[in-house]
């Protein structure tokens, strides 16, 4: 069976390693420090200005000064500190955040990437996500295999405008995780709990290679 | 010590004209200059290019000003949000210059900081690079990005003293200090005004250098775009 | 929370080499890593290459390393009032590169800040421009300079958290936030260590983000090198 | 007479103008912050962190946190604020600060200074010279007109290595104000007390304009 959004977050939350800075996008990606793995120490950092994010606040807590960067209420772990937006992209563009968790629309095969723009439909920037792209050496793209009318958003070649070349390496969908090989294509690594390698096939418009006994995630 | 002080939101916003560039602080509705955008609405300055990262929402922060048309150009990482600035942006009545948040912050501290222009990965690859120049570094293809600087910045503090220190809180740090920087005149909205001497000189976030009018803002809606909840 | 903290100065350093990179933090002996240039002249690394504003003063700083022959290259703005760092460098045993304070500053910030280069007019038509590109921006020429970064960063701070979160006190900030940054590694000292949530989060200078080691100073002499002084 | 170190330092102060920002260099300029004039508001600046320094301590209450650029032990006034190098740059560079005071070993008649190295022989370093003058609209040259040696200091070019080309506006020595014109050349504007035009046109090296009748300087 295909994953939900709490499936996917969860499987990412597997790629989570100890002592690890991490910046979640908007959308599945936020919901990944729901099921961080016992044992390990992580930090995450908003990119308008917070590391050390806690959970969202109980109700008459909230304060406004004190959001993330999906502009959601949050609150502040014990060690936390605020900083500027350049400090935060200092972070970021610096390499000392150590994963990044974002959404896509398409991804290609080569690693490109496109979430921040339909031409003539939809304009809603690219926010922080071209730098997070540019910088990160370890980027995880959260998203559905399709999209809404069910086309693959694993593609040959992105036919949005880009956020990011090449910069791609491990995507986790409903159905599937997937590796970005250097020479190119998805290289299929898990399989959802009952979802077939044809099923993934059917939905992957890029390369996709199989090699051998593809497993199914783990999530004990 | 040189005071900075100035009685009121009108009499900070003086010498602000149509056509000017402004840069406004804030992130989303957080952190932005409620005192000065609503004084902007009453000036109905127009043709105005506003540098900041949001757009506010449709009846909040720049919002105010999309909605009386008074914004020509926006510079910004992110608009969503916001329907009348995407109706405004999609039939062409506004420009919008789409920039990495990263990149903008970056220029805006190399407007105030005497540094022309910059190199950075940010957007390579993308149409954000589209006409600038490419150099490779550490094998790496990086983008070269011009400083931005503004006829006025505009900024929110929580905390400011007569000399124009300022101490902003938590996550409504973002962008002002950047802006603070890079304003050729810089204006500071505080929610506390306090004699010199009251802040701590290690604690201040946007040293008074680079401010050049600040006022007692009257009243912070600060409203919350997402307000989230757990349960108890 | 990321613990950062280890036990002792020789834990702190472990892992420097001949021939590495260090940037050291301070401004003339105002801010120095006092224990941790003590335990690199124990340690009797050589070959290093220094990366500090000033080059310390004869018998304290920098300098104590400069006695020992245990920098090969010194990357500083001032180096003034050390004899031996001047005999050193007019006899050729020692390479120096010397760059504008500004333009220090700036590279170091670059290094931690993924900025691979930068216009600056700092040097320009000096011979510090020499073999560096030269462009004009708004009818000025300037220069590019590149980001500097090291093997290990070695800082020092007045407070520090578990978690590598630091404030500096005064003007012993100086250099240190900067190359707390650059540092590939990067290693506080402190004053005063205190658990996490001790320090607000509005007042850190540097986040612990950028800091990897960090230890309690077993002593400060916090040496002055100009005491000045006023009459009552 | 030819003016003294403190002479130098008091015309000096003259040319301050209430709101501006300060640079003071070491030696002679460091004196300027000793004659404020009455009635303006100034503020001084160290590039080593500090905005609003104020005199040197009481004995006893001498912090070696706190130092001004000179490394000297000084005290902070009401209103101060304590910052890193980058921004204590990005104010100097940024052309926030008004009016940099700095000493020279040489000026040329173009604008031209130096004052950080003899080859061969004095190698201190420029430390935040070369910024201050890149960037300052405003700077003034604080120095004796001639050397130890007695040969002029105001020259046609500089021989020493440059700090800064074309950026110096305005000279005073222990003998008269001079000010650099666009198109190159020292015109006089004002004697030291009781020093006559041709003892300073002995002492110039580089082209001096003499315009008019030469008023002394002015210090009531």
């Amino acid at each position: 069976m295909a994953l939900d959004k709490d499936g996917i977050a969860k499987r990412i939350a597997q790629e989570l390693q100890d002592r690890f800075y991490v910046n979640l996008g908007i959308g599945i990606p936020t919901l990944v420090a729901n099921y961080i793995p016992e044992g390990i120490s992580v930090e995450f950092q908003s990119e308008n200005g917070i590391l050390g994010m806690g959970p969202f606040p109980f109700s008459g807590e909230e304060d406004a000064d004190l959001i993330n960067a999906g502009k959601q209420t949050i609150t502040a772990l014990n060690g936390a500190v605020y900083f500027d937006s350049a400090t935060s992209f200092a972070m970021i563009r610096g390499k000392h955040v150590q994963l990044t968790v974002l959404g896509a629309m398409e991804v290609s095969e080569n690693g490109d990437i496109a979430n921040w723009k339909i031409p003539g439909k939809m304009v809603k920037g690219m926010g922080g996500a071209m730098d997070l792209v540019a910088s990160a050496e370890n980027i995880i793209v959260a998203m559905m295999h399709t999209n809404k009318k069910g086309e693959s958003k694993l593609l040959k070649r992105c036919s949005l405008p880009l956020t990011g070349v090449a910069c791609v390496k491990k995507i986790v969908t409903n159905l599937a995780v997937l590796e970005i090989l250097p020479e190119g294509g998805f290289k299929l690594t898990e399989r959802a709990p009952g979802v077939s390698v044809e099923e993934i096939q059917l939905a992957t418009e890029g390369k996709l290679l199989v090699e051998g006994e593809i497993p199914e995630m783990n999530f004990n | 010590m040189i005071d900075k002080v100035v009685t009121n939101v009108h009499e900070a916003l003086l010498g602000i004209e149509d056509g000017m560039t402004l840069m406004l602080g804030g992130f989303g509705l957080c952190g932005i200059p409620e005192n000065s955008i609503a004084e902007l609405v009453k000036k109905g300055v127009s043709n105005l290019t506003c540098i900041s990262n949001n757009a506010g929402v449709d009846d909040f922060g720049l919002g105010l000003l999309l909605q009386q048309k008074q914004i020509k150009k926006m510079i910004s990482s992110y608009v969503g949000e916001n329907n009348e600035f995407e109706r405004q942006m999609l039939s062409g009545e506004l420009e919008v210059d789409l920039i990495p948040q990263g990149s903008l912050a970056e220029r805006c501290r190399a407007g105030g900081t005497g540094i022309p222009a910059f190199f950075t990965p940010s957007g390579y690859g993308t149409e954000v690079a589209d006409g600038k120049e490419v150099r490779v570094f550490n094998g790496k293809p990086h983008i070269l990005e011009n400083a931005l600087t503004a006829d006025f910045a505009i900024v929110k503090a929580w905390k400011g003293d007569v000399a124009g220190n300022l101490i902003f809180k938590a996550t409504a740090r973002n962008f002002n200090p950047m802006m603070a920087m890079a304003g050729k005149i810089t204006i500071a909205e505080v929610e506390e005004l306090v004699p010199v001497g009251k802040l701590d000189p290690n604690e201040i976030h946007t040293p008074g250098i680079f401010v050049q009018r600040i006022f007692q803002g009257l009243y912070f809606e600060k409203r919350i775009e997402q307000r989230t909840l757990r349960n108890k």
